[in-house]
């Protein structure tokens, strides 16, 4: 069996220009070495503070952006892949690797296979007041994957966008309207309709309901599994809100300045966190009972900006726990048991429990 | 599919639409001044179609007819008469001819430039905002260069410098053609075919270049001239203006979606970035088209313009620079320029309401995302 | 290096390279006329106008080389101060601006100012009073001072104020006041220390001079002002209703400060930010206007050699014209740029 | 009632005028705050929390007008209602009395001021003459109280005075003064702010500024008291924005969504900070969020809007344990947790252009009667202290 996605060490540094000349002076690291793999069909949760690079990822991992380093595998048998690791040990020049990686690995792909890729992975993004044109029909809008990537055009395609408008609760009435003659929700729901229109088998989620109401959110979120059940369909679901992602995502990864700091099953996080940001984070949502109310911070400070992290562990200035090796070293991702990987040196000095 | 379905399409289609455009229309109908701007612009359109029943022509029309009878009288300006409606300037010019048809070379001078700068405009600014790089720096430092003269000045030069007949090497426009041809292929990554046909025609043009070069003499008119020069100095304004419009739509979440759902850039370009670019240029132009015909009058007025017989306002205007030593015939000759005036002013004026007009109306459905 | 001072030095440096590029666009245009013709770019004097110097001038420049060599030499002749011979004129370039200057100078010295501190107040009561009796007054006038051909203007006001009234009279100057200044400066009784006759005639007790000199002023500057203030009044509206609706202006109302505070400490130093470049444009661009208003008027300054010049297609006078007014453009875009990085603290660190 | 109300909003009813119609955003509002208390103001976009909050300052934007109602403010004893001040006494509430904050912290500082100028501004306008008295007496205390600084002071002090209390006679030299700076702010130049240049004012109120910015724990104060607002985070510009509104520590702060645009961690940090300013400077506080999460972390009662009006007020407790109105139950049930699926509230939120008649819920409802439909519910207290507007709970005749 494979992996439905399998991140290796990825890499997306985006150049800041300054001085008299306009160089490059300095960079954002917004993703800095992610490694994780997705299971096909599960709903993996990817959260983090803004300016933690958890969009970035995303687009990163459908090449909306070209990464500086790593590798990203989409749906790669696991002996290919264990190949590729085993020959980047010996020797990197063997052109066999570099046919396997030009075959394989997305982080290689331009042009045509892009443009092939698209039809598996799709995007619905944070807000659809911008993430939909203001000068194209619903129709068009929805029919854009079809048309754009030669899978039907006409009748057929309209008949597609009917069918899917259908799908997401609309009805075919909408077809000829402006995407701002529709409320919040809907819009939403058009943008689905467009991700899920070629059918693809994996889609992200950029913060689907951060910019949608209260009542309509929950909406939104049971369209979501209920279409991942009917397509059966493999989602990175991105969110800042905790609460959303612990019911509907089935393992969740907590990023912090452009690493994954902890991920593990979604119970497994919430009721049993290890690494002491993730502790905090769980621990500063607010909430929703007036009887039980928390005194103070869990935690000081802001994030520190990513165009020059921390030395060492990147949580240390904040950390509780800070130990003077935090500030030397970083802190890999080690696996403590029970598909529950953490990155600190305060855990692994711990004695693991066990699973 | 069949033509009815095809019709309902249509009709579907159009519907949202012209919604949209009697929204519009309401809210220039509640301004006084968008009204007035229309109703002026409307009235010129009326004189250029009408002009050969206004004024009938006799030869060439746009030569303006000389009253030879009193020319050798007295070649002083005639005040207005039943003989000539708005008078005569001096050579005994008839102004009332003139003024009609100088509607039409108003018209064919902003439409023109207008329409020369857009094309190019949108083309290199559109290229330049897309893919950056050398070719954005490049355009960005000569635009830097060309905005740091006063259009007037430079137009003045060009026209002074320009030959009055071009000898053009049609194969060498072939080559650059194509040049920019295949250069749009490979960005737009077109199917291989095309791009090779392309090729191949590129390398006969050079081998014509070289063996058999294909010449072809083209002469400019006067007013061609002014025209082409003014053209020269405005286009980088333009592709400035539509270079930013496009920067600010291409970083738009809907253009990465659309990328994200493997439209090719070509595509995007044109079902995304130019829809929504559009307005603002348009109101540009609008606005420009005031600007333009004011430069070429100001232009003939110095005696740069179009030949001294040919029907241009500013050309009737520019005799009276012979009266500024004398205030007297500045005086005596008043109606000679002040009616070719207020053509000028009304048309340029109705030209800047209307622009104006459109930018109140569309800037809220810019807005309105 | 602060990056202020970085800043400063980027905008520097990218200005050099326009004025380079403002002379390689000129001299490439002047590569349209045969040698010949151009040679007079390299007269220096009268007596190698003669048909037998051209010759000479033609091989000693190579105006047959290859363009950039032409270019070098060219530019090398400009650094000496050779602009060529102004056949308009008549006189080597550099020292017909030189005895010009002054007259243009007049002109801007009073429009300039007019023109940015009307349009700024204008366009800001007119963006406070929305929809009031100023705004519309504002609009309409803008648009038709927007619409009027400025030579067209000239001559209306020259038919009414000089022909009718007979308050004014084109020319810089009148008649009797230049005879009596060059009878002056013959006997040494006068001296003309500026070259501008307003602040000469009151240095040397002139007023009356002065006078005649700024009545002579007024109907040029009118002209400018009219003209080019509806853009700046159009463009400061905009800003200022822009700015008025920003959140930052709720906080300072919400804050309890008076109305005048919130627009005048507020509103407009913000507003102001994009109406500076322009203004820059605007006093810059003057020297274009003039070449007409100039004309109009008969007012024996920059613009009317320019425009005498491309009228006798005399090419070193309007090569000279160009350059000058693309330098001084530069000019006061480095000015605007020192402005920005006062007015906009964001500016101090990009 | 139990504690006295220091803010009484009656039927305020607010109308939008924009070109697609007429946005009947408020629709007899009925709120009161009182002393010393967090009144959370919960509901969703366009439910019209904002605006209610914007017509407290008189601050609605147009085309945005206040059709009735009243807006009764207790300070010092006295009851006035807003509405009816005059432009002055106004100003005079805004900032000293009553102080806002905002959602979009960075936004809603002035790009081109720093830190300190801003806050400092504040001051200035309503405790000018304590920091003017302030100045005299460190002048004097170091023996320069006859210097010609002093007297300029005790100048100013004396138009400020006589400007406030109106007895300035009509050509007086103070009035004068006070015209002059009205004149100067036109041409740029404020002569008032030429004397607060002097040293002493200066630094006075720079020590009080820096004093404030310690208040919202910002831990070096005298670096940011320097900065401009881009230089700013976004945790830190919402304590800058926060120390401001507290600057003439105001017996009522409103706070607009102050959290939403934050991280979670600084979130936290800032809930906690504005309770504890609560308890310091004894303020009463309106707060309005979307987040349900939030209220219950932070407010004493709460207030659930819907569609321009208010439909149900109690405790936090109450609310949460009991709540009333439909509406209420529903927001409350969409609230996610794991385990059990997400129940949401069926509809969308209706356009306030032509909204629904009566109930303006009814059309999401699932108790609807057909009196919703044609009536609207009176606002009334039901159980002891808790309001709703609803029939399920009588008053339908």
């Amino acid at each position: 069996m494979s992996y439905m996605l399998e991140l290796v060490n990825l890499k997306k540094h985006f150049p800041i220009f300054g001085g008299v000349l306009k160089r490059r002076v300095a960079a954002v690291k917004a993703v800095d070495g992610v490694s994780i793999k997705v299971n096909r069909g599960e709903c993996f949760g990817l959260v983090g503070e803004s300016g933690c690079g958890k969009t970035t990822l995303g687009k990163t991992i459908l090449r909306l952006y070209k990464p500086d380093a790593g590798k990203i595998f989409f749906d790669v048998p696991k002996d290919v892949t264990e190949e590729i690791a085993a020959l980047e040990k010996e020797n990197l020049k063997s052109r066999r690797l570099r046919r396997l990686r030009e075959q394989y690995d997305l982080a290689t792909y331009r042009g045509r296979e892009l443009q092939l890729l698209r039809r598996k992975m799709q995007i619905v993004y944070q807000d659809p007041t911008t993430s939909l044109d203001p000068r194209m029909f619903v129709k068009d809008i929805i029919a854009e994957p079809l048309v754009a990537q030669g899978i039907a055009r006409g009748e057929e395609a309209k008949k597609m966008v009917a069918e899917i408008l259908e799908r997401v609760g609309l009805t075919s009435g909408h077809l000829y309207r402006f995407p701002h003659e529709f409320s919040g929700g809907q819009r939403q729901r058009i943008a689905v309709a467009r991700a899920l229109v070629s059918r693809p088998e994996f889609v992200i989620l950029d913060e689907p309901t951060s910019a949608v109401d209260v009542s309509v959110r929950a909406q939104l979120l049971n369209l979501f599994t209920d279409l991942q059940r009917d397509f059966n369909l493999t989602f990175m679901f991105i969110s800042h809100d905790l609460s959303i992602v612990e019911c509907i995502s089935h393992r969740v990864a907590i990023m912090y300045l452009g690493k994954i700091v902890e991920y593990s099953p979604t119970e497994e996080i919430f009721h049993r966190p290890l690494h002491p940001y993730s502790q905090a984070l769980i621990a500063s949502v607010p909430v929703p009972d007036p009887t039980k109310r928390k005194e103070r911070a869990p935690l000081t400070g802001e994030v520190p900006s990513p165009v020059n992290p921390p030395m060492g562990c990147r949580f240390h200035p904040r950390c509780p726990l800070a130990m003077d090796v935090c500030k030397q070293k970083e802190p890999e991702l080690m696996d403590v048991g029970n598909g529950h990987f953490v990155a600190c040196f305060a855990v692994s000095s711990q004695t693991h429990y066990a699973g | 599919m069949s033509e009815r379905s095809r019709f309902d399409e249509f009709k579907a289609g159009m519907r949202p639409r012209l919604k949209e455009w009697r929204f519009m229309l309401k809210r220039m109908r509640e301004s006084r001044l968008a009204l007035a701007g229309i109703i002026i612009v409307l009235i010129f359109v009326g004189i250029a179609v009408f002009a050969p029943l206004l004024a009938p022509p006799h030869g060439d029309p746009f030569s303006v007819p000389q009253d030879m009878e009193i020319l050798v009288i007295q070649t002083s300006p005639t005040p207005p008469s039943t003989r000539h409606i708005f008078g005569t300037t001096d050579q005994q010019y008839d102004l009332y001819y003139a003024c009609i048809w100088g509607s039409i070379t108003a018209f064919r001078t902003g439409l023109t430039v207008v329409a020369f700068s857009l094309i190019v405009g949108l083309t290199i600014g559109t290229l330049a905002a897309m893919y950056g790089g050398l070719l954005d720096e490049a355009l960005m430092r000569f635009t830097d260069i060309i905005i740091a003269f006063p259009g007037l000045i430079l137009a003045m030069a060009l026209v002074i410098a320009l030959p009055g007949i071009f000898a053009i090497n049609l194969s060498l426009v072939f080559l650059l053609v194509l040049v920019v041809a295949s250069f749009l292929l490979l960005i737009f990554h077109f199917d291989k075919k095309i791009l090779l046909i392309v090729q191949l025609l590129l390398l006969l043009s050079l081998l014509s270049i070289l063996f058999f070069p294909v010449q072809m003499n083209l002469s400019l008119t006067r007013l061609d001239k002014v025209l082409l020069s003014i053209a020269l100095v405005g286009w980088p304004g333009y592709t400035r203006v539509i270079r930013g419009e496009v920067m600010r739509v291409k970083n738009e979440d809907f253009v990465e979606a659309a990328r994200a759902s493997g439209s090719s850039d070509f595509r995007i370009i044109v079902k995304h970035i130019w829809p929504n670019t559009i307005y603002p240029i348009l109101i540009v132009a609008t606005l420009d088209i005031g600007s333009i015909v004011l430069t070429a009058a100001a232009m003939s007025f110095i005696g740069l313009g179009a030949d001294p017989n040919f029907a241009d306002w500013g050309q009737i205007i520019q005799r009276a620079r012979n009266w500024i030593s004398n205030v007297d015939l500045i005086v005596a000759n008043l109606h000679a320029f002040l009616i070719p005036g207020i053509f000028i002013t009304f048309f340029v004026m109705g030209w800047n309401l209307l622009g104006d007009a459109l930018r109140d109306v569309l800037d809220p459905m810019l807005r309105r995302r | 290096m602060t990056s202020l001072a970085a800043y400063i030095l980027r905008r520097l440096i990218l200005l050099i390279f326009v004025i380079l590029g403002v002379t390689v666009l000129v001299f490439a245009i002047t590569m349209l006329f045969s040698p010949d013709v151009r040679a007079i770019m390299y007269v220096r004097n009268a007596d190698q106008l003669k048909p037998e110097a051209i010759p000479l001038i033609i091989q000693k420049y190579g105006l047959n080389d290859p363009f950039y060599v032409q270019y070098g030499r060219w530019l090398t002749q400009v650094l000496q101060g050779n602009l060529g011979w102004s056949v308009s004129a008549p006189g080597p370039v550099l020292s017909v601006i030189a005895s010009r200057w002054p007259y243009t100078f007049e002109i801007v010295l009073f429009a300039a100012p007019l023109i940015v501190f009307i349009g700024i107040y204008l366009g800001v009561q007119s963006a406070i009073h929305r929809n009031g009796l100023i705004d519309h007054t504002c609009r309409v006038l803008s648009i038709v001072g927007w619409s009027l051909p400025s030579f067209w203007l000239g001559l209306l006001l020259l038919a009414v104020f000089a022909g009718e009234l007979k308050w004014f009279s084109p020319g810089a100057l009148s008649q009797n006041w230049i005879n009596f200044m060059h009878a002056g400066v013959l006997t040494g009784t006068y001296h003309r220390y500026t070259g501008i006759d307003i602040f000469d005639g009151l240095l040397n007790g002139q007023a009356g001079l002065s006078v005649d000199a700024l009545s002579h002023v007024v109907l040029p500057v009118i002209v400018i002002v009219t003209i080019d203030i509806a853009l700046l009044i159009r463009v400061m509206r905009s800003s200022m209703l822009e700015t008025l609706t920003k959140p930052y202006i709720t906080t300072a109302k919400a804050k309890g400060l008076s109305k005048s505070v919130v627009i005048y400490k507020h509103a407009r130093r913000n507003a102001l930010i994009p109406v500076a470049t322009l203004s820059g444009l605007m006093v810059a661009g003057l020297l274009g206007g003039l070449v007409i208003t100039e004309t109009v008027f008969a007012f024996g300054g920059l613009g009317n050699w320019a425009a005498q010049a491309a009228l006798q297609t005399d090419i070193p006078g309007v090569l000279g014209y160009t350059i000058l007014s693309a330098f001084l453009f530069v000019i006061a875009n480095l000015i605007v740029d020192v402005l920005y990085a006062y007015i906009d603290p964001r500016i101090r660190l990009e | 009632m139990a504690q006295e109300s220091i803010l009484e909003i009656k039927d305020l009813e607010v109308k939008f005028y924009t070109y697609a119609g007429v946005v009947e955003a408020l629709d007899g509002v009925n709120l009161s705050i009182r002393r010393g208390e967090i009144l959370g103001l919960v509901g969703e976009t366009g439910s019209g929390k904002s605006v209610t909050s914007l017509s407290v300052m008189m601050l609605v934007p147009p085309p945005g007008k206040i059709e009735n109602g009243g807006i009764y403010f207790r300070s010092k004893g006295k009851t006035q209602n807003i509405m009816s001040l005059n432009d002055a006494s106004l100003r005079d509430i805004r900032g000293k009395d009553i102080s806002m904050i905002f959602q979009e912290p960075r936004a809603y500082l002035n790009p081109v001021y720093s830190v300190k100028d801003q806050i400092s501004e504040v001051m200035l306008v309503h405790r000018k003459q304590e920091f003017l008295q302030k100045a005299i007496e460190a002048l004097q205390k170091k023996g320069r109280g006859k210097s010609f600084e002093a007297s300029v002071y005790r100048r100013v002090l004396k138009t400020e005075n006589s400007v406030a209390t109106g007895s300035a006679s009509r050509f007086s030299r103070n009035r004068l003064l006070a015209w002059m700076t009205r004149i100067g702010q036109r041409i740029g130049t404020n002569f008032m702010s030429k004397f607060t240049r002097k040293k002493t004012l200066k630094s006075e109120i720079t020590k009080e500024v820096v004093r404030v910015l310690k208040d919202v724990e910002i831990s070096d104060p005298d670096r940011v008291a320097i900065m401009y607002p881009h230089e700013l985070s976004g945790g830190m510009a919402q304590r800058v924005i926060i120390a401001m509104a507290l600057a003439c520590n105001p017996t009522m702060l409103i706070a607009d969504e102050p959290t939403t645009n934050l991280d979670v961690t600084v979130q936290a940090q800032i809930l906690n900070l504005i309770k504890l300013l609560k308890k310091d400077y004894n303020s009463s506080i309106l707060y309005i969020t979307h987040d349900l999460g939030v209220v219950a972390q932070t407010c004493d009662r709460v207030a659930v809007m819907y569609a321009g009006n208010v439909v149900e007020t109690a405790e936090v407790v109450e609310t949460y344990k009991s709540p009333l109105h439909p509406y209420t139950r529903a927001l409350l049930e969409s609230i996610p947790s794991p385990g059990k699926e997400f129940k949401s509230i069926p509809g969308i939120v209706p356009g306030l252009i032509n909204p629904p008649t009566g109930c303006r819920f009814h059309e999401r409802c699932n108790y609807a009667k057909e009196i919703c439909l044609t009536s609207k519910p009176v606002f009334r207290e039901v159980k002891k202290d808790h309001f709703v507007a609803c029939y399920l709970y009588g008053g339908s005749n």
